[in-house]
């Protein structure tokens, strides 16, 4: 029967990374958007942390985590600093075609990439074919990426993932929010120094990708409506804390109610990763639910502010925008719902969660 | 964390799912049609005793000692009122047993009660119980219930009214929510049994309703309803801990998950309709906006409809844990009525001119679920309560 | 500059249909559902009124309004009974494909119409091909119309309206709503009777059926909302009027906005009905509004009145099923969203409200 | 009932579109760029000056008098502003002039003041006046005003705190308004002008903002703050007729139009840019399904913004008809400011990856226009406007 109770390795996981991004992300986080990048002493810390580690596998120095553990933790880092994450993560979301995808190949790449102390990599998800790709190369431009170096550039485009490792050339460019991370135009004319093929594996790639997307979504909704929340409880209009008024209080009510259904949606999408069928489905619903989430309590966070929270003395405001361009990556909420209108006719539509098999869905 | 059910549930499921598409849908259409609520003595009442099953609508009474595993009763009873009100939510209100009457009883009533007014379902004939809150007045406002109890030598004397009550005309018993002084606020509440037949209990009217025509909604009058010391609910020790109120409190906390997931069972139907719909009258291949549209709004509603899942399914998994739940059932009650609510609108557009004929399902399904946001505390309610523990929203808010 | 006054006429217009449906057309509607038709002296005194005829020609007797006159009535008699207005309108939203495409042949049909006192009238829009059409016969099957005679049945199929006088056979359905207008399903195999063939008319047919159906949709909406303003002022919850439960307050505020903007919207596609370009965007545009406005008006109306709503003691429950029904007609809310995405990249991004030229959008 | 505008207004609308896009969008783009707001010294404002260009914010004060069509000028106003705003509308709150604070001078002024105070614009090089309400604890709240005024002699002295206020570090005096007396409530309420340099006036900081760049939103404290007792707007008499709330009241009524126009401004601005990107790089002849769905996503923004539009139209019209527009002005700004973040938000998606980049000109607007939302006003300021007259909301609430 169903059960939705944390370990309690789970417990410490989130409540280690909570306390981290409380106490370092969070107050280092203006500085490092002013900067565009992320204190040295906080990078070691986050690695020394293992928080960019968790789903590495052992062998790589790796926690080895399955992917729920790694929603968990993301969920948390998000509320002090997104950027900061995609900062400290190294390869970060690359690995996920890396392991999914690349077999022996992949996993010395990946080997060679994390024994690189500072190495970034990307995934970009190429549904449009703006990118022209040979038998030997790709080239072409892509509007932005959240970094401004890269050692390894994956491309993922159909059931195949290109690896590149030089010819990427980064254009530094101002970004919506995100500047921790870095901020880049990206002009592509590079040898393919990787080609791995596997329809389930790019299909896991992009769910651990959009779990990845929506977490950190799902960390800024969550972050953005605790500090509405504290604030309106404090600050007295009309004779009462702003949070007393009922239409404030229900507008809160809701953003909560949101929040913990995006959450859930994720744990399924963690959970449907970890079974044998097909996660496409239920990675796509959690990133949409975050988004939609994250989209709205990131606005409402600064609604709720009042002009108090259109300045930059708060935090909401950077949350809004965190949360307009995390929900761009890797083909946003369009991809997303694409995936899933190809899919709905043929969803179960019997009572729970079925996760759908290969090649057919139930 | 895991989302799977267990094999055992599943197949009970299946049962139930045999059952719902012979019987529920097809009585449910049918009662819809005739705009008529099945009557007592229908033989589906029968078949359904025999049969050995009681209500999807809340945890067996009887089976509450002998079964090893129940602490999962709260699970197994939302999956089962969401698969019921998948084929008819109507219908799974008919089913007989105590209905919502039963967790009161077995949660405030002391040994003899349980024993007296449980075991009028033991005779394999179809019985109903009854709960009744919500009086004309007062609506999901439970704390400012007026009918009035006043103590009478051995006798407690009622008067007041109560409406939208389910099955209350059939019922053998009804739970009555009255206070014994208004000016205590919820303390001077009280619960009490009043069976079939005591001279002053008046049904006077079945409701016409939107939709969910296969119950009777009664209401009824209580005028110097006279019901012996013994019915009330617990004994007057119990309300001494007060907990009278709490107790019928504690009754919506698991109630609310159920009717939050009957809201997604119907959603899911009309969800289900609209897809078969879909595959069996339009040719998907041609190149025509609205078909491409018609698939994304349907994974939209599917979104709306598994976010809901999930949040009555954590109201009550906390229950089967012994957690408290008050916000997270409200939470599941607040967001699952508007998902299935949408659900069943925009399946009435999937079927264009179809949509709005009544032997296409969805326009009943359209109607039926809109109660589902109202029943059991609005989402106005929903949204006092879950602030209230959020941002310490004021109780006279 | 820009100008929103009524007319006195059409104050009085206002008034004299807003009388009508308030003493007549909403105290018998319940009777008029559950008999599936209007009482023949409402009937007659709506005809009296020359309500159905607005918008007819002078020389056939009518009152030869131009569209916005009829948007004003048909708010004010949707708050009766929308259904009512659909079942005396006689040959009803029929007319506007036989003046605006049928020339003199148009003409003498619609004579011969509404010669016929009770002549019953509809318009099918096959935007899908579901009617096989050849060169002198329609045939297939409708699922449903809102009536239960026809006199006259055209079907609007690109720029063609062709006009079927026989071989039109009902078989009744129960309807979600509008029961007194009847409600059937279509069996046609039917000799087609005239073609008429107009781009710009069946453009212009369109846009007044679609905001023929906008007003009745705001005329519920509208209805919805006054009632459960009353309702939520006297009734008493928590020690307060419902309605000044702030959360309750401000959802009556949106509704209110909403209904407001929809009628603007209508008026606008009025407007430009009474110009020289192309009135599909503003007409779809309206439609749209109004749907989304009476759907929610409708649901919420409900919810405002709790248990109560819910019930047939009250005409909440009835307007929520009328405004699913309403915008349901001619396509519905998708056909008017396809229109106006046909349009988006053409139309103008200038200030105000331009009408877009024939064949070409400014 | 017209909705077409008159040559004349096309005309002038053109002037300013021509501005704008020359000097408007590039200078608001590089201030965002740059995160600075446009110095007092930037040679666009002799050039607007230069120009006999007035804010676009709002009737132009020197014409007030002359002009023989004076009915129209709110429609006018409402017309420049959404045009201004399209372009930038942070650039458009710089425009030299009195800005908001020409409203209340204009209807509460003596004939001396409006001389006085407006009469410093009439020497052909920019300047600006500012309009101080809103306090550090106070926001939408403006009854709740704590910056106390205290006649001294022939002075009021003033003690207090604003914030969020428009160019007041650049401007010649700013409009504040303060209380004689807390417990007096509204009643107590006076305007005064403060002029530049007056010792007590310090302009604390300018605040660094989400969006909007190109302008300064100052803080200034008061302290000991000793005016002539001339600068109590409209003079004594005024306030016996307790309108001194109220005047400030009908100028929100004026500007609250224009805010929510503004917003549209700002969406149609979102809403074209999003639809060029289109046309310049997706070869809509494409099976993507995403294609289709931007046009159906644009025309739905197209439909909320023009359904604003007209809400604030309306506002306008009724007061150059002189009737009251409170209600209306409430539905126009509650409504306008969402449909205008949904087109921006909705913008960026459409330009995927490049959404996010600055030199796209969508983020920012979806940063500059969420200010729309906030001031004149919080929508939730405006429901309880609106439902003040709708349902009698008490005004405590």
């Amino acid at each position: 029967m169903f059960e939705l109770s944390l370990t309690e390795e789970d417990d410490l996981l989130r409540k280690t990374s909570g306390d981290f991004a409380e106490s370092r992300l969070g107050p280092a986080a203006r500085d490092s958007e002013g900067n565009r990048e992320v204190a040295a002493a906080i990078v070691s810390e986050y690695r020394e942390l293992g928080m960019h580690a968790l789903e590495l596998p052992e062998s790589l120095g790796g926690s080895g985590l399955p992917p729920f553990g790694k929603a968990l933790v993301l969920e948390q880092l998000a509320g002090g600093d997104a950027a900061a994450v995609l900062a400290c993560d190294g390869v970060g979301p690359a690995i996920y075609p890396l392991v999914e995808m690349g077999g022996v190949r992949g996993a010395s790449l990946l080997e060679e990439l994390v024994g690189k102390a500072d190495a970034r990599g990307w995934v970009i998800v190429d549904r449009e074919d703006a990118l022209e790709v040979t038998a030997d190369r790709v080239r072409g431009r892509w509007p932005w990426v959240p970094a401004e170096k890269l050692d390894v550039l994956v491309v993922l485009k159909g059931n195949r993932a290109l690896v590149l490792r030089e010819g990427v050339e980064l254009e530094p460019v101002k970004p919506c929010a995100l500047h921790a991370a870095g901020s880049a135009a990206v002009a592509i004319d590079a040898p393919i120094a990787e080609t791995f093929e596997s329809a389930s594996g790019a299909a896991r790639s992009e769910a651990r990708l959009r779990l990845y997307a929506a977490s950190l979504l799902l960390g800024v909704a969550a972050t953005s409506l605790r500090y509405a929340i504290e604030y309106t409880k404090e600050r007295v209009t009309f004779g009462r804390p702003v949070a007393h008024h009922q239409g404030v209080a229900f507008l809160i009510a809701d953003l909560a109610c949101r929040i913990d259904a995006a959450r859930l949606s994720i744990w399924r999408a963690a959970w449907a990763l970890e079974q044998d069928g097909d996660p496409t489905e239920a990675a796509a619903a959690a990133f949409l639910d975050a988004a939609d989430t994250a989209l709205e309590c990131g606005e409402q966070g600064v609604q709720l502010l009042g002009g108090h929270g259109y300045m930059q003395d708060h935090p909401v405001e950077k949350w809004m925008r965190e949360a307009r361009t995390l929900a761009q990556l890797w083909g946003g909420r369009d991809a997303a719902l694409d995936v899933l209108a190809d899919r709905v006719l043929e969803t179960s539509g019997h009572v729970g969660f079925a996760v759908p098999s290969w090649g057919k869905q139930i | 964390m895991d989302f799977a059910l267990d094999q055992k549930s599943v197949q009970r499921l299946k049962l139930l799912r045999g059952l719902g598409k012979e019987l529920f849908r097809p009585l449910g259409m049918e009662a819809d049609k005739k705009g008529e609520p099945i009557p007592p003595d229908h033989p589906f009442f029968q078949q359904i005793v025999d049969m050995g099953l009681v209500s999807p609508l809340g945890p067996d009474p009887e089976k509450k000692k002998s079964e090893p595993s129940e602490k999962r009763s709260n699970r197994m009873a939302v999956l089962f009122a969401e698969e019921a009100s998948y084929w008819d939510r109507g219908v799974a209100v008919t089913m007989p047993g105590p209905g919502l009457g039963g967790p009161p009883i077995n949660k405030m009533g002391t040994p003899a009660q349980r024993e007296r007014f449980m075991s009028v379902f033991k005779d394999k004939k179809p019985h109903w119980g009854a709960f009744a809150m919500t009086e004309p007045s007062a609506g999901s406002d439970v704390a400012g219930i007026k009918t009035l109890a006043r103590r009478d030598g051995n006798s407690w004397v009622l008067n007041g009214a109560k409406t939208f009550i389910s099955n209350a005309k059939r019922a053998e018993w009804v739970i009555v929510f009255a206070t014994i002084d208004p000016k205590l606020g919820r303390a001077g509440h009280r619960a009490f049994v009043v069976e079939k037949d005591t001279p002053g209990f008046d049904v006077t009217r079945v409701e016409r309703k939107m939709g969910l025509k296969a119950y009777e909604s009664c209401s009824f009058v209580l005028e110097d309803c006279r019901i012996p010391a013994d019915n009330l609910l617990g004994g007057e020790a119990y309300y001494e801990k007060k907990a009278g109120f709490k107790g019928a409190m504690s009754a919506f906390n698991a109630s609310r998950a159920l009717v939050a997931v009957m809201a997604i069972g119907v959603g899911r139907a009309a969800w289900d309709h609209a897809r078969q719909f879909v595959r069996d009258n339009y040719d998907l291949g041609r190149p025509i906006p609205r078909y491409r549209r018609i698939l994304e709004r349907l994974a939209t509603v599917k979104r709306g409809l598994d976010a809901g899942r999930a949040l009555a399914w954590r109201g009550a998994w906390l229950l089967d844990i012994g957690e408290p739940n008050a916000l997270e059932a409200s939470m599941a009650k607040q967001f699952c009525p508007p998902a299935a609510l949408a659900a069943c609108s925009t399946a009435v557009e999937v079927l264009a001119d179809a949509g709005v004929r009544n032997d296409e399902l969805v326009e009943k399904l359209y109607r039926d679920v809109k109660a589902m946001d109202i029943v059991e505390g609005t989402q106005q309610i929903q949204r006092t309560i879950i602030a209230r523990r959020l941002v310490g929203l004021p109780q006279e808010t």
